[in-house]
């Protein structure tokens, strides 16, 4: 075990994966000479040469389009996204062609393409830097969603989605590049926890709090602080957005009765929406009360100055756990 | 300071311009004249060719040495695939008439730019195709079922990209150009000389994507042939909308070569694409082609083009046939016998016949088959998908031909 | 009262808002000359002129990026998306400018774009023609996003949406184009029912079946299939996709107790799931059994020839309906 | 058939590439040669130029004619105009050092493109910026608080547009580019004689919304002119990935006339934008400039330009400054006394007093104003979650601050 940040885990992994497979290349902007913005393909270039290392041009529907060219031939291209808010471009080569191309090709052509997104908010940013579009394509068939929350993961995962024979869309979240955590390196795919599972973060046995990437942590300390009032949480890190890992969940909730559901993206039609209708069709004997968003407001993605507003934060997350408890909480009273 | 001139780059020796001789490095070339048409509906004489109208062979110091092995047996080669193509494209849209395909994307008219293009690819190399260029298929050895699958809503592919070694047909308007540079950029890393050729419209040139495609294809020096298949209508819109100015134009501006080329002439168009291909396969990258054709028919069935267009310029247009003026050409030759027209006529008649018998025994998949292919690996998502729709299907166990496969009507 | 097509509503709609406002014009790809490949913008060049009605070039993220500029300018852009799945090389423009400049610009600039998709499948088209892309923009904050079901609702919406001073997302579906009814013509705007109110299409004590386009006539078809069988269903379009009619919603649910919702896009992460997670939130303790969708499957649109197999249709509805009144149905005994 | 021949269109009378006498209608004319270089970075002098870079006037008979009045005020005034600009943004790097703003994006060095292609504009024409454009934003009249309040994260931008005739800022690469477009569309509809300019960088180039937009702007002959920044980088891109040959090349081929001028003279980016902006008044329709020019700063304050380029072009680039060659014109008139430099740099000096008070005294709007300006007319959701939000922030009411203005730290 070693100690590094989510950011060297990332690159880590790039770099086994790179010489896992010579058919594995990253390409993006600035991922060269630079290293990336996040410096995750720091060194890469020196290793691996211009050829498996390539600065594009400024385009993402470019740089996806021509991955997808790219894995026509054969070749599994790792694809960096600058920011969240820059994927939108590449919107339709993702939508039309990376997430349908082998349905479409009745399975004669394999999209093992990986998009990494550096993702959320949380970091001060300007506008456009701290997207959650997450939603968008796991309700997009074809694709595989996943956000990582932990070095390990980080690492595991990506070399996973790296290998995994469909595409890939891999949040990283920025605001956990410079977390540190142990990381195994060098390990078997095999025997790594399948990249599809959940993860039970916590156990509990009042509350499910169903959450991923940087909101994991906001989810932990929540249950901290929700122990000194003697209720607890089960947090479970879902890992995987699209196929969710229903599994684990179900487990979960038919133990606790009780849902909250905790994302930075936007409530409307977010991943939240997913989780709690799938958990009431699935669960719906066991619920004690009505599962519980906390969520993004339906708004943009608010200057930096007042994003603390938005995320997510404990004091909502007690509030949602008080909720579905059926304490008082900023609800009480309020029609819905 | 600098001189005031037109032009770029600088003016050169004319012999500079010649195809055999263009520099693969970072020299950017048009090759031929372009006269910004103030109609580009009349700029039809701007280009390069190598067979009039009316057959004649005419000579261009760029194309000829591209074409100095064509004899009259290729010729008649020529000939043969544009007559089959022809024969495929109209029995298709039979088809389509009879409510035996869904839809389908007439070229009529088009058929040179596809064989002329098509024919000097080799077998390991690959072409990115649009819905129109099923005769670009019928080069690549497309069998009788691989024209139509599609169209008939049976399958969102006719045929296995690999086994033609052309990609699925693209509905999304300039989305393939990119895939051919990235495909390119995939022969570079293995080291092959092969190469990878796409096709757009006039219309498609306005998207985004294209004009990626062309940046990317001169930023990573890409063995890619761009082929812009203009022939003068995006659906209802003319190419004035598109385009100010020829369509070849822009690709210097990128950095790549361009040819404006007669695309109802078959001869030029192979040789522009031998040239183009000759330089991919040589290591100086990409090159552009416009060829300037015409569309006879509707854009797809669905269309009645009397709506945005005369027909005294179809019928002008019509003067133009690729495949009447390489039989006048034979004709000159003495090589447009009844027993070569009697072969020909028989192997479109058969290709036709083989197209109809293929597409009436189509048989539709069965329903819980629209769950397949989704992944490549397994997904515990649609693995419960296809065990609930199952059981769903289970519960019409009596009803006729559920879940099993369905005799095409 | 007036009968016309759906198809001739929607003309008869642009040509009255382009009468009340002369800063109305339509603009896509082969809406002038030709009318539109459906023909819903026949007739308007003739009367309104090449300014006003605009063949654009054949690039859908230059025609919402040019409305954009318009809207700026002060203008009213109507966007035709030829096809529904041609609408994602604009993603971006739609996602990152239309949704956010009002908010971008602390309100200094009004977006009053409508964007006109004609939607979804049943029709035997070619791949990328049967879309239903909805849920991507009711995720979409700043957005406004409305279904139409008939005629009337075509004509009235149309000129709501063009009048209204956000952007708005109009899906028609294509299915019902040729589908007639009757049409009030050039009534007040004010005299309609609000853009953003749902419709009860048929009234109920049993059942909640919620859903919209094309999938209310199917749902109407359920409800006099089901009606056989002594079971009422009240049938809610729900027209306004974004916001929702929660208060038109709750009220039924709170009736019935028992909820279906019926779409043609994907299930995970559609609209079905927001509907789902707010209906329970909202109403947990009216519930009497777990809400159920009956959904296009998460796939790919597949081949005409078996689209029948993923829209859903009566039969399907019909089972969920079974399912939610805890009657025999094709989940009984599967595990979830 | 054609002659070989490069350049496009065929070779004309050189005085008919004078900007002066360019044609309005179909002619497509590069005035400047360009010869593709092999690499971008060492082409500098391949640029129209009316002061050398150590200051001395310069003829060139395309670009005078644009520059007649401009006499030694108006000399001064473009000097003080950039001494301003710098003295601009060096502030708000120093607030962003100092932790008062979230990020800026450095215009060192391109004081000229941006001076000099803003100054043409009339009040009532429209621009289109991207986030490095402060300095056009000066020209336009920005007050202190303008430059950065959406900088420091206070809002998503620091300005209303139809205060300053400035679309907010764009970060979201090339995008803008279609907003100018359509906004000149509208111009076009309204029959006024205003003009719409856009910016965007090298890299921007590569864009499909930046070709798009060209071509829509060729399509409708729309009153736009097209500002590419070219300097030198894309973050760390050298700009020789965007583009193998100059980007002034490209839009000729979309059929737009272009000019490549040195960025780093704001005489002759006065003249350029002049030439550019009397054909879209004069409803000639687009052009396209490409200011040469390079960012001498890091690409935001959170970049380490040292990671990819040399110590050594900085410093050459530096011996190109934009401000030092107009000081070097001014001291050849006798017009760079004490008197105008002190006046200069007290006005400089003021200026950035004022921004860093405006910065200062900037308060952060209450938590519920994040629920504002979503859609302008009543929204169910948006106020459904004011209530719930409100109601959430009322059970901090005793907490410090909560809901109210926080004074800025
Ligand atoms: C992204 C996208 N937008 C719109 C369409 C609808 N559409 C199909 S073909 C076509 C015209 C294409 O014209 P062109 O590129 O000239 O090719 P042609 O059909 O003439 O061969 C249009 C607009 C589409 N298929 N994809
Ligand atoms: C669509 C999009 N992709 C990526 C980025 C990230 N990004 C911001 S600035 C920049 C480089 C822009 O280079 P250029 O256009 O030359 O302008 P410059 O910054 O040099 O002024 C990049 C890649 C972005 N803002 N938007
Ligand atoms: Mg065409
Ligand atoms: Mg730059």
């Amino acid at each position: 075990m070693t100690e590094m940040t989510m950011g060297k885990a990332l690159n880590e992994g790039l770099r086994q994966a790179m010489r896992d497979d010579d058919h594995v290349l990253v390409m993006g902007e600035d991922i060269g000479r630079l290293g990336g913005v996040f410096r995750i393909t720091d060194g890469l270039l020196d290793e691996f040469g211009k050829l498996r290392v390539v600065d594009t041009p400024l385009a993402e529907s470019g740089i996806v389009g021509t991955a997808v060219g790219l894995a026509y031939r054969g070749y599994r291209p790792v694809v960096e996204i600058q920011f969240d808010g820059f994927v939108y471009p590449a919107f339709d080569q993702i939508v039309s062609q990376v997430a349908k191309l082998h349905y479409r090709s009745q399975g004669a052509v394999k999209m093992p393409i990986t998009i990494r997104i550096p993702w959320a908010g949380g970091v001060g940013a300007a506008e456009h830097h701290s997207e959650s579009p997450e939603a968008y394509f796991v309700h997009t068939a074809g694709l595989r969603v996943v956000a990582v929350s932990n070095p390990q993961d980080a690492y595991t995962m990506l070399r996973q989605a790296i290998a995994c024979d469909d595409p890939v869309i891999f949040f990283e979240p920025k605001k956990l590049y410079h977390v540190k955590g142990d990381v195994q390196l060098g390990t078997a795919l095999d025997d790594a926890a399948p990249m599809g599972l959940a993860r039970i973060a916590r156990s509990g046995t009042d509350v499910t709090l169903l959450t991923y990437g940087s909101q994991v942590a906001t989810a932990l300390d929540a249950a901290t602080a929700a122990e000194d009032e003697g209720v607890s949480i089960e947090v479970i890190d879902l890992r995987s957005l699209s196929p969710v890992d229903y599994r684990t969940v179900t487990a979960s909730v038919r133990k606790t009765g009780r849902v909250v559901v905790t994302h930075e993206a936007a409530r409307e039609a977010g991943l939240g929406a997913e989780l709690i209708a799938s958990v009431t069709e699935r669960c719906f004997n066991f619920l004690e009360s009505a599962p519980v968003r906390v969520t993004g407001w339906d708004i943009p993605y608010p200057p930096a100055k007042l994003e603390k507003h938005h995320v997510p934060d404990l004091d909502r997350i007690l509030d949602a756990v008080d909720r579905v408890l059926d304490k008082p909480n900023s609800f009480t009273g309020v029609e819905l | 300071m600098t001189d005031v001139l037109f032009g770029y780059p600088a003016k050169e020796p004319a012999h500079a311009g010649r195809p055999t001789k263009v520099h693969p490095g970072k020299r950017v070339t048009m090759v031929h004249t372009l006269t910004p048409a103030a109609d580009l509906g009349t700029d039809v004489e701007d280009v390069a060719r190598l067979v009039s109208a009316t057959g004649e062979r005419m000579r261009d110091a760029d194309l000829d040495p591209w074409v100095a092995d064509v004899d009259t047996a290729q010729l008649q080669g020529l000939y043969r695939d544009m007559v089959l193509v022809r024969r495929m494209d109209a029995e298709c849209m039979a088809l389509q008439r009879q409510g035996q395909l869904g839809l389908w994307a007439p070229l009529n008219g088009q058929e040179a730019v596809q064989v002329g293009s098509a024919r000097p690819l080799r077998e390991d190399d690959f072409t990115f195709p649009t819905y129109r260029e099923a005769g670009v298929n019928y080069v690549r050895g497309a069998e009788p079922a691989q024209y139509m699958r599609a169209w008939r809503g049976e399958a969102h592919s006719s045929y296995n990209p690999y086994d033609l070694g052309s990609a699925i047909q693209q509905i999304i308007i300039g989305a393939q150009a990119l895939h051919a540079v990235g495909y390119a950029m995939g022969i570079q890393r293995d080291g092959t000389d092969q190469v990878a050729t796409v096709y757009f419209g006039d219309g498609a040139s306005s998207q985004g994507d294209v004009n990626e495609a062309m940046i990317f294809a001169a930023s990573f020096d890409a063995p890619v042939v761009f082929i812009c298949s203009n022939n003068h209508y995006a659906i209802s819109e003319p190419v004035g909308v598109a385009a100010k100015s020829p369509i070849a134009g822009r690709a210097p501006g990128f950095g790549i070569p361009s040819m404006r080329v007669d695309g109802n002439d078959v001869l030029a168009m192979m040789a522009a694409t031998r040239w183009a291909i000759a330089r991919a396969r040589q290591g100086h990258g990409p090159s552009f082609i416009e060829a300037v054709t015409y569309r006879m028919g509707p854009h797809t069935t669905s269309d009645d083009p009397t709506r945005y267009r005369t027909q005294d310029e179809v019928e002008a247009w019509r003067r133009r046939d690729p495949i009447a003026r390489v039989e006048g050409l034979l004709r000159a030759q003495d090589a447009f016998d009844d027993d070569f027209t009697a072969g020909v006529q028989a192997d479109a008649d058969a290709l036709a016949a083989d197209i109809r018998t293929a597409c009436l025994g189509m048989t539709t998949a069965p329903a819980i088959s629209i769950l397949d292919n989704v992944y490549a690996e397994p997904h515990a998502g649609i693995d419960e998908e296809r065990r609930w729709f199952g059981a769903y299907l289970d519960g019409f166990a009596d009803a006729p031909a559920a879940g099993t496969q369905e005799q095409a009507s």
